[in-house]
C-alpha cells in the first residue's frame, strides 16, 4: 500500500470537485482523485444553462430566482442556502466568464439567457430568460473551463483513482482510500480534510439520463462511516428523456419555444400548468406525462409523448401567445445542436422536421450527504459538524432543491457550493493537524474487494443490477404507493443479501479490472436504492419529486422537515427528522 | 522502424477516405519522381560534363523498359502536381474541407484526363520508335553499346 | 434574438500576433510555393520534352538546340532550383516522419543538404556553361 | 437480428500477443449500439472485456476505438449504421491506434492528455476585469469563430487515425491543435501568440498533411482539417 500526504483531498473531479480544488489549492497541497479522467465526468453532459439573475435581456433579481427555487423545491429547501445560491450564483457566473468559459453572447456583446422551467418574474408570473448558456452544452464548457483552469494552477490530480473508503479517527477525517484502477494497487492518501463530490446515483434505475459511473460511491462511503444521509426519497424524474435510453433532451429546448403534445395532438401542459404550461417545473411535468400516458393518450397508445420542436409547431404557438419571435432551422441549429445530434443518431428523427418520442428519466439526486453552507458535513438532527470533511455537488445536499429541484440550479449548485466548500477547506487546513493514521488502515475495504473478487455462488453482478433497476424503476418511480415501495424494500433486500453471498466475477486480475470495480459500485448503488426506499416508504406525503398515490397531497405539518436515514444496526435502515430552515416565503400550494 | 511498419500496415488497413489514399499517392509519386529526378538531373550534366555518357543514356532511354517507366512518370508528375496544388488550396482556403471528397474526385479526374492521352502520345511514339527500328533490322530491345557513341568523347 | 451568424466578414476581431522566426514554417511555405511554380515548370518540361518531342527522337542535338537560347537555359535552371530542393525536404519529411532518433536526423539532414547544394551547383553549371555550338 | 463481434483482446497478465476472441449475441437491435454490444459480452459473457465508458451518448469523450476499421465512439454507432447482410451483423472493434494497448480496447491516454497540456489549453490574459465587476463583452461573432472547436470532448479518436501520429507519437496530433484553437481565435484571450510559437515548431502543425482522417473520425463533428489550417494560416499570416 503506497502512502500518499496531502492537506486535503477532493475525490470526484465533475464540478463541484474542480471548482473546490481550485479555491482549496489556494491555501493548501490539495490532490483531486477521480476515477474518471476529469473531462469525463458528468458534468459535461448537462446542456441547457445555469441560472443567474444577470437580467442581461430583461429585468430579473436574485430574489425571484430564490422564491422560484423555494416554490420549487416545494418549500423542503432551506432559505438561508437558497440565499446564498441565489446571490452567488450572479458572481459566480461572472467569475466563470473571467476564467474564460465561452458563453453564448448577446448582439451587445453580454452573456445570453434563455427561458427554464419553473423560473419566473415574481411580479408578472411569467417565464423569465435565466439560464446563461454555452449553445446545449453549458455543462461541457463549465468542466472544461474550470479543468483548464486546474491546468494552468497546476493541481494536483489522480486519474483514474477509484475511491473506495473514508479514514475516520473518532470525530476527526484521516483521508481515504483508493483503489489505482491501472494496478490495482490501493493507495492511502493521509490528510487533514476529504470533499465528496462524487455525484449522482441515477444508476439505480433502468431509465436514466446518467452515466453508467454514477453509482453514488461518495454517498454511500459517508453512509457506511456513519453519516445518516438526508432526503434520500426525493429523487428527479426529467420529464423529457429520449424514449427506452433515457438520454436527456434538455429543458432548454421547451425554453426555445419546444411543445409537449399528447398522442391526440394536444397541448395537454395547458391543462396542468395553465400559466406557464411546458415551463411548468420538472415534477409537475412529469408527473403530467405519466398521467397521459396512464389514460392511454400516449403516441399510438404507447409509453411515450412528442416533444415538438419544429419550426412549424413552435412559431404557431408564440404566434397564439401574441410574442413577435419566431424560429427557424438555423435558429434551432445553433441553439439546439447537441439535441438534434442526439435525435439524429439515436432516433433517426430530424427534430428540426418531426418531433421527438419522450418519456420521463431518472435524473437527479435531490437529497445525499447534508452539509451547511460551507460545505461541511453535518451529522444527524442535532448537526454536529464532522471536522474536515466536506461534500458539494449533486452527491451533497445543502439542501438547495429541497423535494425537486429546478433546472440550472445544480450548476449553480456545484459552483456556488464547491467554490465555499474550497474555501473553507483552505482555511481549515491551515490550523487542523494532520492527525495519524490507525494500524491496519485499509485492510477491511481490502477484505471487501478480496472477497467479490474472489466470490464464486455464480451470481453475475450483472443480474443483480438489472433485477435491482427494475424493481426500482417499477415501485419507487414518479409514483409511488405504500405497496410498491414495501416491495421494492423487500426485494432490495433479498438483492443485498444475494450481493453478499452469491456475487461471482470473471475477472480476477490486477491491471484494470473494471469487473471488480463495477461490483463494488453494484454495492453502493444497492444500499442507496434501499435508502431511497425505506426514505420515501415513511413520507406519508407528496412533495416535489416524491409523488405518492396514497397520498396525493403534501402536509406541511407533518413532513414540513428533512429526513436523516441512517443504518439500524440490524442490516436494515432507520429514521430521522430536523426541522426546514425557513426563511421569507411561506409554504403555499404550488400553482404553475 | 516500427512505426514505419505500423504506418505502412494501417494506412491499408484503416479505413480512411479519399484524403488517406490521396497522401498515400501523392507520398509515393514524390519519391518516384523524386528518384528519376536525381538520376536525371546528374545524367542531363553529363551533357557537359562527359557528352559520351549523355548520348549514351539518351539511347538507352529509348529502349521500351525505360519508356514505360517514362509513362510511369509522367502518371506521377501529373498527379503529384494536381494533388499538390489541391493540398495548397485546402491549406489556404480552411474552409473549403467541405470539399474534401470533391476536391479529391477532381484531382484524379484531371489527372486522368491528362494522363490518358499523354499515355497514348507517349506509347504511340515508342512503338513508332520501334517498328522504325524493326524495320531497319534492329530491335529497339538491343541495349546500345557505350562504344557507339565515341564521338562524343570529350 | 436572431441565430447566431455562423461567419459575418468584417466584423470579426483581427489581431496581430509576434512570432518566432521559424524554419518548419519557411519550409512549408516553400514547399506549397515551389509545388505552385512546379505546376508549370515541371508539368511543361514534361509536356514539351516528352511529348511534344517524343523522347524517341530525343537526341543530344536536340538538346543542345534547345540550350543555345538563355531562355531554355533559365527554364531549366529554374526547374532544378525547385525541383531538387521541395524533392529532397519532401524526402526529409517522410524519413523524418519515422526516425525518431534526433542525431540519425541531424546526420540525415546533413546529408540531404550537402546532397541538395552538390547537385544543384554541379547541374547549375552544366546547363550554364554548356556549349551549343559543340554538338 | 444476430451480431458476430470480433474484438481485439490482450491482457498484460496472461498473454504475451493479442489475438481476436469471437462473441455471438443474439436478439439485436438495428437501433442498438456498439457500446450496448459490448457491455452485452462483458455481462453476460466474459467479465474480463475491458474498455472504458461513462456517459453512454457521445459527450464525455471515453469510449473511442476502432469499429469496422475507423475510429468512432462505441456509444455512437449504431447497428443499422454496420452493414446489416441477412439479418446478420460483423463488426470488428480495436482498440485505437498510436498509443499503447494496456488490456483490451483500453490505451494509455496519458501521451495524447501531455500533448493536450503541452499548447496552453487555458485561458489567459492581462487586461483586468471590466470594472464594473461584470462579464468581459464580446460580440456575436467574435464568439461564432472559436464556438465549433469548443466541442471537443477530447475522446482522441482524431489524434490516433492520423497517419501522421501512427508515424511519430511526438506530433502533437490533431485534437491538441483544436483545443489551442479555442484560445487563439477567442478574442478575450491574448496567449495566442506563444500557442502559434508551440504549433510552429517541429511536432506542430506541420505534420499535418491534410489527410481528413481525423475530420470523419470526429464523433463531434468538429471540422479538424479546417480548424487545422487556420492555424497554419495564423502562423504564416501573423494575424489572429
Ligand atoms: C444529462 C444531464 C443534463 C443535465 N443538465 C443540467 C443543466 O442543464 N443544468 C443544471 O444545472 N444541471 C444539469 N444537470 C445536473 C448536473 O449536471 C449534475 O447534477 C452535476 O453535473 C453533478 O456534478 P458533480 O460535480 O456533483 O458530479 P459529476 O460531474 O457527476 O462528477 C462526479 C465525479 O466524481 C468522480 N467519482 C465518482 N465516484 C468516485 C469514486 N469512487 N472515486 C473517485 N472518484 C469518483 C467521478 O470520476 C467524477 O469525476 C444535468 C444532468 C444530466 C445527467
Ligand atoms: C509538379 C508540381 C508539384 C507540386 C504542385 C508539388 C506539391 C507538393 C506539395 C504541396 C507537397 C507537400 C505535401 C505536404 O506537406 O503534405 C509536396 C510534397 C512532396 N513532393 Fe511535390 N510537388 C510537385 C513536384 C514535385 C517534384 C518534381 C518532386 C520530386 C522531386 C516532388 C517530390 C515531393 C516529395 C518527395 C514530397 C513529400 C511527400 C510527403 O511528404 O508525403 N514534388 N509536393
Ligand atoms: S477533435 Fe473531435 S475527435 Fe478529436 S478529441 Fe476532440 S472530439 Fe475527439
Ligand atoms: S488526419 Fe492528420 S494529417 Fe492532418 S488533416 Fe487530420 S491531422
Ligand atoms: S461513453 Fe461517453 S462518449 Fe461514449
Amino acid at each position: 500500500m503506497k502512502t500518499h500526504v496531502f492537506d486535503a483531498v477532493i475525490v470526484g473531479a465533475g464540478g463541484a470537485g474542480l471548482m473546490a480544488a481550485l479555491y482549496a489549492s489556494r491555501g493548501a497541497n490539495v490532490a483531486v482523485v477521480s476515477k474518471l479522467y476529469p473531462t469525463r465526468s458528468h458534468t459535461g453532459t448537462a446542456q441547457g444553462g445555469i441560472g443567474a439573475a444577470l437580467g442581461n435581456l430583461e429585468e430579473d433579481r436574485w430574489e425571484w430566482h430564490a422564491y422560484d427555487t423555494v416554490k420549487g423545491s416545494d418549500y423542503l429547501a432551506d432559505q438561508d442556502a437558497v440565499d446564498v445560491l441565489c446571490k452567488e450564483a450572479i458572481e459566480t457566473v461572472i467569475e466563470l466568464e473571467h476564467m474564460g468559459l465561452p458563453f453564448d453572447r448577446l448582439p451587445n456583446g453580454r452573456i445570453s439567457q434563455r427561458r427554464f422551467g419553473g423560473h419566473t418574474n415574481n411580479e408578472t408570473g411569467k417565464p423569465v430568460m435565466r439560464a446563461c448558456h454555452a449553445a446545449d452544452r453549458t455543462g461541457h464548457m463549465i468542466l472544461q473551463t474550470l479543468y483548464q483552469q486546474c491546468i494552468k494552477n497546476r493541481v494536483n490530480f489522480f486519474d483514474e483513482f477509484h475511491v473506495v473508503d473514508l479514514l475516520r479517527a473518532g470525530d476527526a477525517v484521516r483521508g481515504i482510500i483508493a483503489y489505482e484502477i491501472a494496478t490495482g494497487e490501493l493507495h492511502v492518501f493521509h490528510s487533514k480534510a476529504v470533499l465528496f463530490a462524487t455525484g449522482g446515483w441515477g444508476r439505480c434505475w433502468d431509465v436514466t439520463s446518467n452515466a453508467h459511473s454514477l453509482t453514488g460511491d461518495g454517498t454511500a462511503i459517508c453512509l457506511r462511516n456513519g453519516v445518516p444521509l438526508q432526503d434520500m426519497e426525493f429523487f428527479q424524474f426529467h420529464p423529457t428523456g429520449i424514449y427506452k435510453l433515457g438520454i436527456l433532451i434538455t429543458e432548454g429546448v421547451r425554453g426555445e419555444g419546444g411543445i409537449l403534445l399528447n398522442g391526440k395532438g394536444e397541448r395537454f401542459m395547458e391543462k396542468y400548468a395553465p400559466t406557464i404550461k411546458d415551463l411548468a417545473s420538472r415534477d409537475v411535468v412529469s408527473r403530467a406525462i405519466f398521467l397521459e400516458i396512464q389514460a392511454g393518450r400516449g403516441i399510438n397508445g404507447q409509453n411515450y409523448v412528442h416533444l415538438d420542436v419544429t419550426p412549424e409547431t413552435v412559431n404557431k404557438y408564440l404566434a397564439e401567445a401574441g410574442e413577435t419571435r419566431r424560429v427557424d432551422r438555423a435558429y434551432i441549429e445553433s441553439k439546439l445542436p447537441d439535441i438534434a445530434d442526439f435525435a439524429r443518431t439515436y432516433l433517426g428523427v430530424d427534430p428540426v422536421e418531426e418531433p421527438m418520442p419522450i418519456q420521463p428519466t431518472a435524473h437527479y439526486a435531490m437529497g445525499g450527504i447534508p452539509t451547511d453552507l460551507d460545505g461541511r458535513v453535518i451529522l444527524g438532527a442535532q448537526k454536529q459538524v464532522l471536522n474536515g470533511l466536506y461534500a458539494a455537488g449533486e452527491c451533497a445536499c445543502v439542501s438547495v432543491h429541497g423535494a425537486n429541484r429546478l433546472g440550472t440550479n445544480s450548476l449553480v449548485d456545484l459552483v456556488v457550493f464547491g467554490r465555499r466548500a474550497g474555501r473553507h477547506i483552505a482555511e481549515y487546513c491551515q490550523g487542523a493537524d494532520q492527525g495519524r493514521l490507525a494500524t491496519g488502515t485499509g485492510d477491511a475495504v481490502y477484505g471487501d474487494l478480496e472477497r467479490i473478487r474472489n466470490g464464486s455462488g455464480g451470481v453475475k453482478p450483472y443480474t443483480l443490477r438489472r433485477r435491482m433497476q427494475q424493481t426500482m424503476t417499477d415501485n419507487v418511480g414518479v409514483f409511488r404507493t405504500e405497496a410498491t415501495m414495501s416491495k421494492a424494500v423487500e426485494d432490495l433486500r433479498e438483492l443485498r443479501h444475494d450481493y453478499q453471498t452469491k456475487l461471482q466475477i470473471d475477472d480476477k486480475g490486477k491491471t484494470y479490472n473494471t469487473d471488480l470495480l463495477e461490483a463494488w459500485e453494484l454495492g453502493c448503488l444497492l444500499e442507496l436504492a434501499e435508502v431511497t426506499a425505506v426514505a420515501a416508504c415513511a413520507r406519508q406525503e407528496s412533495r416535489g419529486g416524491h409523488a405518492r398515490e396514497d397520498f396525493p397531497e403534501r402536509d406541511d405539518e407533518r413532513y414540513l422537515m428533512h429526513s436523516l436515514a441512517a443504518p439500524d444496526g440490524r442490516g436494515g435502515y432507520t429514521l430521522e427528522y430536523k426541522p426546514v430552515v425557513m426563511g421569507r416565503y411561506e409554504p403555499k400550494k404550488r400553482v404553475y | 522502424m516500427t512505426s514505419l511498419i505500423l504506418t505502412v500496415r494501417e494506412s491499408i488497413r484503416y479505413r480512411g477516405r479519399s484524403g488517406q489514399y490521396s497522401w498515400l499517392a501523392h507520398r509515393i509519386s514524390g519519391l518516384a519522381i523524386l528518384f528519376f529526378l536525381v538520376i536525371h538531373v546528374w545524367d542531363t550534366a553529363n551533357a557537359f560534363f562527359w557528352p559520351q555518357a549523355y548520348a549514351w543514356s539518351l539511347a538507352l532511354f529509348k529502349t521500351p523498359f525505360f519508356g514505360i517507366g517514362e509513362v510511369g512518370v509522367m502518371a506521377a508528375v501529373l498527379y503529384h502536381a494536381f494533388n499538390g496544388i489541391r493540398i495548397t488550396i485546402l491549406d489556404f482556403k480552411p474552409e473549403w474541407w467541405r470539399f474534401q471528397r470533391t476536391s479529391s474526385l477532381i484531382t484524379w479526374g484531371l489527372f486522368l484526363l491528362a494522363f490518358i492521352p499523354a499515355a497514348i502520345l507517349m506509347l504511340s511514339g515508342m512503338i513508332g520508335h520501334c517498328s522504325e527500328l524493326a524495320a531497319a533490322g534492329d530491335s529497339c530491345l538491343r541495349i546500345p553499346a557505350f562504344s557507339e557513341f565515341a564521338q562524343y568523347a570529350r | 434574438m436572431a441565430a447566431i451568424p455562423s461567419k459575418t466578414p468584417g466584423k470579426i476581431t483581427v489581431r496581430r500576433v509576434k512570432l518566432e522566426r521559424n524554419y518548419e514554417r519557411a519550409f512549408w511555405l516553400f514547399m506549397r510555393l515551389s509545388g505552385v511554380a512546379m505546376l508549370f515548370l515541371a508539368v511543361g518540361h514534361m509536356v514539351i520534352q516528352h511529348i511534344v518531342n517524343s523522347s524517341a527522337n530525343l537526341t543530344i542535338q536536340f538538346v543542345a538546340a534547345q540550350w543555345s537560347t538563355w531562355g531554355w537555359k533559365a527554364f531549366d535552371i529554374l526547374l532544378l532550383w525547385m525541383a531538387i530542393p521541395h524533392g529532397i525536404r519532401g524526402l526529409f519529411n517522410i524519413l523524418g516522419d519515422y526516425i525518431h532518433n534526433a542525431g540519425a536526423r541531424r546526420l540525415i539532414s546533413i546529408v540531404l543538404g550537402v546532397f541538395v547544394v552538390a547537385t544543384v551547383i554541379w547541374a547549375t553549371f552544366a546547363i550554364a556553361l554548356f556549349d551549343s555550338t559543340r554538338f | 437480428m444476430q451480431a458476430k463481434l470480433r474484438i481485439r483482446r490482450f491482457n498484460p497478465e496472461t498473454d504475451k500477443k493479442p489475438w481476436w476472441g469471437e462473441y455471438t449475441l443474439d436478439e439485436v437491435l438495428r437501433t442498438d449500439t456498439v457500446l450496448d454490444l459490448l457491455h452485452r459480452v462483458k455481462w453476460e459473457q466474459d467479465g474480463t472485456l475491458t474498455l472504458r465508458r461513462s456517459c453512454a451518448h457521445g459527450v464525455c469523450g471515453s469510449d473511442a476505438m476502432r469499429i469496422n476499421g475507423a475510429n468512432a465512439l462505441a456509444c455512437k454507432t449504431l447497428v443499422k449504421e454496420l452493414g446489416v447482410k441477412n439479418d446478420v451483423v460483423k463488426i470488428q472493434v480495436e482498440p485505437i491506434l498510436g498509443l499503447t494497448v494496456e488490456k483490451d480496447l483500453l490505451v494509455d491516454m496519458e501521451p495524447f492528455f501531455d500533448h493536450y497540456r503541452s499548447v496552453m489549453p487555458y485561458f489567459v490574459t492581462d487586461t483586468p476585469v471590466p470594472a464594473d465587476g461584470r462579464e468581459r463583452l464580446q460580440s456575436p461573432e467574435d464568439r461564432a469563430r472559436f464556438d465549433d472547436t469548443t466541442k471537443c470532448i477530447l475522446c482522441a479518436a482524431c489524434t490516433t487515425s492520423c497517419p501522421s501520429f501512427w508515424a511519430d507519437g511526438r506530433y502533437v496530433g490533431p485534437a491538441a491543435i483544436v483545443q489551442a484553437h479555442r484560445f487563439i481565435f477567442d478574442s478575450r484571450d491574448e496567449a495566442a501568440g506563444e500557442r502559434l510559437d508551440v504549433l510552429a515548431d517541429t511536432f506542430g502543425v506541420w505534420r499535418c498533411r491534410t489527410i481528413f482522417n481525423c475530420t470523419n473520425a470526429c464523433p463531434r463533428e468538429i471540422k479538424v482539417t479546417e480548424a487545422i489550417a487556420e492555424v497554419k494560416m495564423a502562423i504564416t499570416s501573423g494575424r489572429v
